[in-house]
């Protein structure tokens, strides 16, 4: 461990964190919960449930239609949040759509590119370019955008060390592409993107970038000016935010560029029986009512997250993915899939341990008190690619301590044993 | 009841709206809607040698919507346009000021009495409607004229 | 008020519900809060909020995805969530989609029918059938999805009095239409449509229908199998449910049939890079991490009103109505848009003062501390047709008294004095 | 250790799988995927007069379902027909039990081992993959054989 990450980890006081997670005391079989499933969503502080409470309980209404008491405060407080969480990515309230999840987010952007009006008319010979490792969200809306428009789907492929192949770079992001759409850090592999070099790429042959944030906005300080996009996506539940909510960040003039999603209240200017006129962004593409109390609950996780730092954050995760990658590389009969240093690198760290199958390591896990997550994690194609069915995935976040991952590595000693590997 | 909102000289504009009624001549005539409450109005503008000849409006809408467009007409008829557009700027900031900027009463005149309506996001957007549309019909109209005179020159 | 009503308001223990939500207590402007705003949203009691809040602090994880005690909780409680909301409306477990409002609700069904592989392909010639008084959420998605594949819409008028025009019925729905939707309850007049009408024209021709539930559900027994429909939909935050959920009710085989709406995480049965398969209803239409807590909120909403009652409710409304319409009937320079009795009618109740602005009537009693809504309500064809830019509309719910409505009623005359309309 | 799921039966199963690899002769083979976990079986089978003749298999999966599929060949081969889709249904109803079932040793013999999993439901697919790639394979051998033998009547 480096001077740096020293200090970083007394930077972030796990333990008073810890008391913010009610969860975490619990026993599972009779064993202290272990959470290391981070990736797949985390859980959420007092301080952000109780944010959404005294909203609800006090300040409740519905949004933008009203000119009584509640409804302005209502319409305040979300419009409030609007902003914060805009302002987290280094955003503009304007450029921010609230959606339930990230999917949603990514969807909206591929259907509102095939809708008449789009900016871009996808057609037969134009291309649409992703990578061999997005999760599902960022895949499956894509190969449906093809197949509406008769567009064509390609993809970077990956090295054995688990990052993008860039040497078919320039190939698969050509003049045809229209869009490219890639995820920042992989949640099976944990690799981190070099964001520059992708969207320098598709700045060059003009296609839009789409970069899914799902895995690098809960853990580490995200500027998307700097980044450059187009497109950012994100979602709530894995940054210490509830369930339901995500968001898309856009350019303004692209968003109010774009034909609408989804139809309906809200998101209308003059509606008549034979035809409507819709409003501009953001509003334009949060279609009923939207989802207030979550975008509230959510500002609330950014402002958490901020208090604690980011920075702060993303040194302790560093430190514990080292102490994870390390433990992993000198234990006989378990191997890491993705990079296995913390350089350009999230805290997901998928395993397999040779001999037990992904399920079976994860069920052990459990009666040891540890949530790891199994299965292909939503990124099928990464799993086929690497030749194994599935893994196992410890994924460590701001409340997780050095003696968990000594806990963890530990059990998977036991899960050997038991399945007679060792 | 509402005295924080409803000013007497809102009320007095709503009820006895100056320069109401669409009047001849004009160089443009827009037609703006506030989508979510359904108000609308109609300017007509004429602007004269970079002077706001007339002003004439027709529409229906709440009392904060009317009283606005009616104390507009006596702020930027007979101005420059330039200085007519800085008017507009005052009162367009007052709005979103949500209830933290004193006006000038020197720049508003009667316009100061919506101060209030600022810290009321929903009303906001009456009081702005009929000063969009001025400012909406007036750039067409100077447009039109530098449009003109090029055709002249050319 | 009947006998029957009589019985009814003591059947519901109004004071004590009231107890279960804290806002009510509350001032607006020095004055006791009287919410009539119900129609837009509802607030949401006690039980539902500690029910949300109990699992996120101690159950919660994704679901579906893992074999950790916790994954296997959360599934469970999500899962059985969708058992409670599916019987609440006489439905089964498979046949029930979350979204995250009834607004997803109809766009899902909106794009599937436009997606390849739709049990119907629409194109020019086929018709799509709504009504005059749909909300906006029931109406621009079947405009934007008429507009993607040719198809015509057409439309039920309205009578003078709030009601359907059915002279028309055979000639709007008929051999061309492939789908016909309407609202269940108008948001705005308050009027129930007679669903076994429609549906019966809508077999007789083989359109599909599909009914907006979300005035209906919060306040009287449903039963989609009764009602014979193909599609049900409905919203949580109007029946003290969160923001953030609603839900599409479906037949199982046709949801079966149907291609996804988006795509993404969860709804995939095997992803290739080169093309991917979809997972069964109700899997197939939730792309990505489901709006989890909420969706066990809204279970929990179902479970308070089923305890009360939703016959005792629904008198209860009525009586509530009863008065209001009684007391607007004998004012003089007031009048209803929309039926104006209880019969066939639910509890919202848009009015005009005459001479008064709606905005500036709904501006008015908030400051005499009563929240009603005021605009078009989402149904802007419907201020359309009956001349009016907007109406105020108060709408009351299970926790309103019939002072309130008095206090309403006493409050019009006071605006009508403020505006000198007296 | 995950004393209540992994039972020795299961262990033994898993380790020493019976009737395990692809066999001829064969009628029907199908392949079945779980797509929350990627596990996969291969199942062939083949129905001699109205009996369950021989079932052989090939997968990859976790030890529950590499398990249960063990088990099925053994409840299966020799059996009518009939008979196998009756012990399938015991199977099945076990499965979707939660724990609440007590299991009839003399029908499902080795198979009570798995009552424990149906309080996993992340699991049940598991224990079902190669039971309903057995039913799917024999529903279709038993079909194809009416075909042929409504070929011959014809
Ligand atoms: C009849 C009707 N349909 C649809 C909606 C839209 O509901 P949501 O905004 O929850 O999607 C509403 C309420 O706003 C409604 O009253
Ligand atoms: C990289 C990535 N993209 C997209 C998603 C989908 O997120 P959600 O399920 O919240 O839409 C996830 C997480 O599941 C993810 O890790």
């Amino acid at each position: 461990m480096t001077l740096r990450e020293v200090a970083s980890v007394a930077a972030l006081d796990v333990e008073a964190v810890r008391k913010d997670f009610p969860v975490l005391s619990r026993e599972v079989h009779g064993k202290p919960l272990v959470y290391l499933d981070n990736a797949s969503s985390s859980h959420k502080p007092t301080p952000v449930l109780d944010a959404e409470r005294e909203f609800v309980e006090q300040h409740y209404s519905n949004v933008h239609r009203g000119v009584h008491t509640l409804s302005q405060e209502a319409t305040d407080t979300y419009e409030n949040a609007r902003t914060t969480v805009a302002s987290f990515i280094g955003g503009q309230h304007d450029e921010l759509v609230f959606t339930k999840n990230v999917t949603e987010a990514i969807n909206l952007v591929a259907y509102s590119f095939g809708n008449p009006g789009s900016p871009v008319m996808l057609g037969p010979g134009d291309e649409i370019a992703v990578t061999e490792m997005e999760h599902h969200s960022n895949l499956v809306p894509w190969q449906m955008l093809a197949e509406r428009t008769g567009a064509t789907l390609r993809w970077l492929g990956l090295t054995d060390d688990g990052r993008l192949d860039l040497s078919d770079l320039d190939e698969v992001v050509n003049e045809r592409t229209k869009l490219f759409a890639f995820t920042h850090v992989s949640n099976i592999l944990g690799t981190e993107n070099p964001v520059d070099v992708l969207v320098g790429r598709a700045r060059e042959v003009g296609a839009y970038t789409l970069v899914d944030g799902a895995q690098s906005v809960p853990h580490q300080p995200v500027d998307v000016v700097a980044l450059g996009v187009d497109f950012f996506a994100f979602t709530g539940h894995k940054m210490v935010g509830p369930t339901g909510v995500g968001a898309l960040w856009g350019r303004t003039e692209l968003l109010n560029a774009m034909p609408p999603f989804m139809g309906g209240g809200s998101m209308i200017e003059v509606v008549q029986m034979t035809g409507s006129t819709y409003a501009p962004a953001p509003e334009r593409f949060e279609a009923g009512t939207p989802v207030i109390s979550q975008a509230i609950a959510l500002a609330a996780a950014c402002d958490y997250l901020t208090e604690l730092g980011l920075d702060n954050i993303k040194q302790h995760e560093i430190a514990l993915t080292a102490r994870l990658l390390d433990g992993l590389r000198s234990l006989d009969g378990a191997s890491v899939l993705g990079p296995d240093t913390t350089e350009m690198r999230g805290s997901a760290v998928s395993f397999v341990v040779d001999g037990v199958h992904p399920h079976d390591v994860g069920q052990s896990l459990d009666d040891l008190g540890i949530a790891v997550r199994v299965g292909h994690h939503c990124a099928a194609p990464v799993c086929r690619r690497y030749g194994v069915p599935a893994t196992a995935r410890a994924s460590s976040y701001l409340y997780n301590t050095e003696a968990e991952i000594d806990v963890l590595l530990e059990a998977i000693l036991q899960v050997q044993a038991f399945w007679g590997v060792r | 009841m509402t005295e924080s909102l409803y000013q007497e000289i809102i009320l007095d504009h709503y009820r006895r709206p100056h320069h109401k009624g669409l009047r001849d001549p004009f160089d443009v005539e827009v037609h703006h809607v506030n989508p979510t409450c359904g108000d609308e109005v109609t300017v007509r503008v004429q602007v004269v040698d970079g002077v706001v000849k007339d002003v004439s409006y027709d529409g229906q809408g709440c009392s904060i919507s009317q009283a606005s467009t009616s104390v507009m007409t006596d702020l930027v008829i007979g101005k420059q346009v330039d200085e007519a557009l800085t008017t507009h700027e005052a009162f367009l900031e007052l709005m979103q000021s949500k209830g933290q900027l004193e006006p000038d009463e020197d720049v508003l005149e009667d316009g100061i009495a919506f101060a209030g309506v600022s810290k009321y996001p929903a009303r906001v957007k009456c009081a702005l409607l009929g000063w969009m549309a001025w400012k909406d019909a007036t750039a067409q109209a100077v447009a039109n004229t530098v449009l003109d005179n090029s055709k002249e020159a050319s």
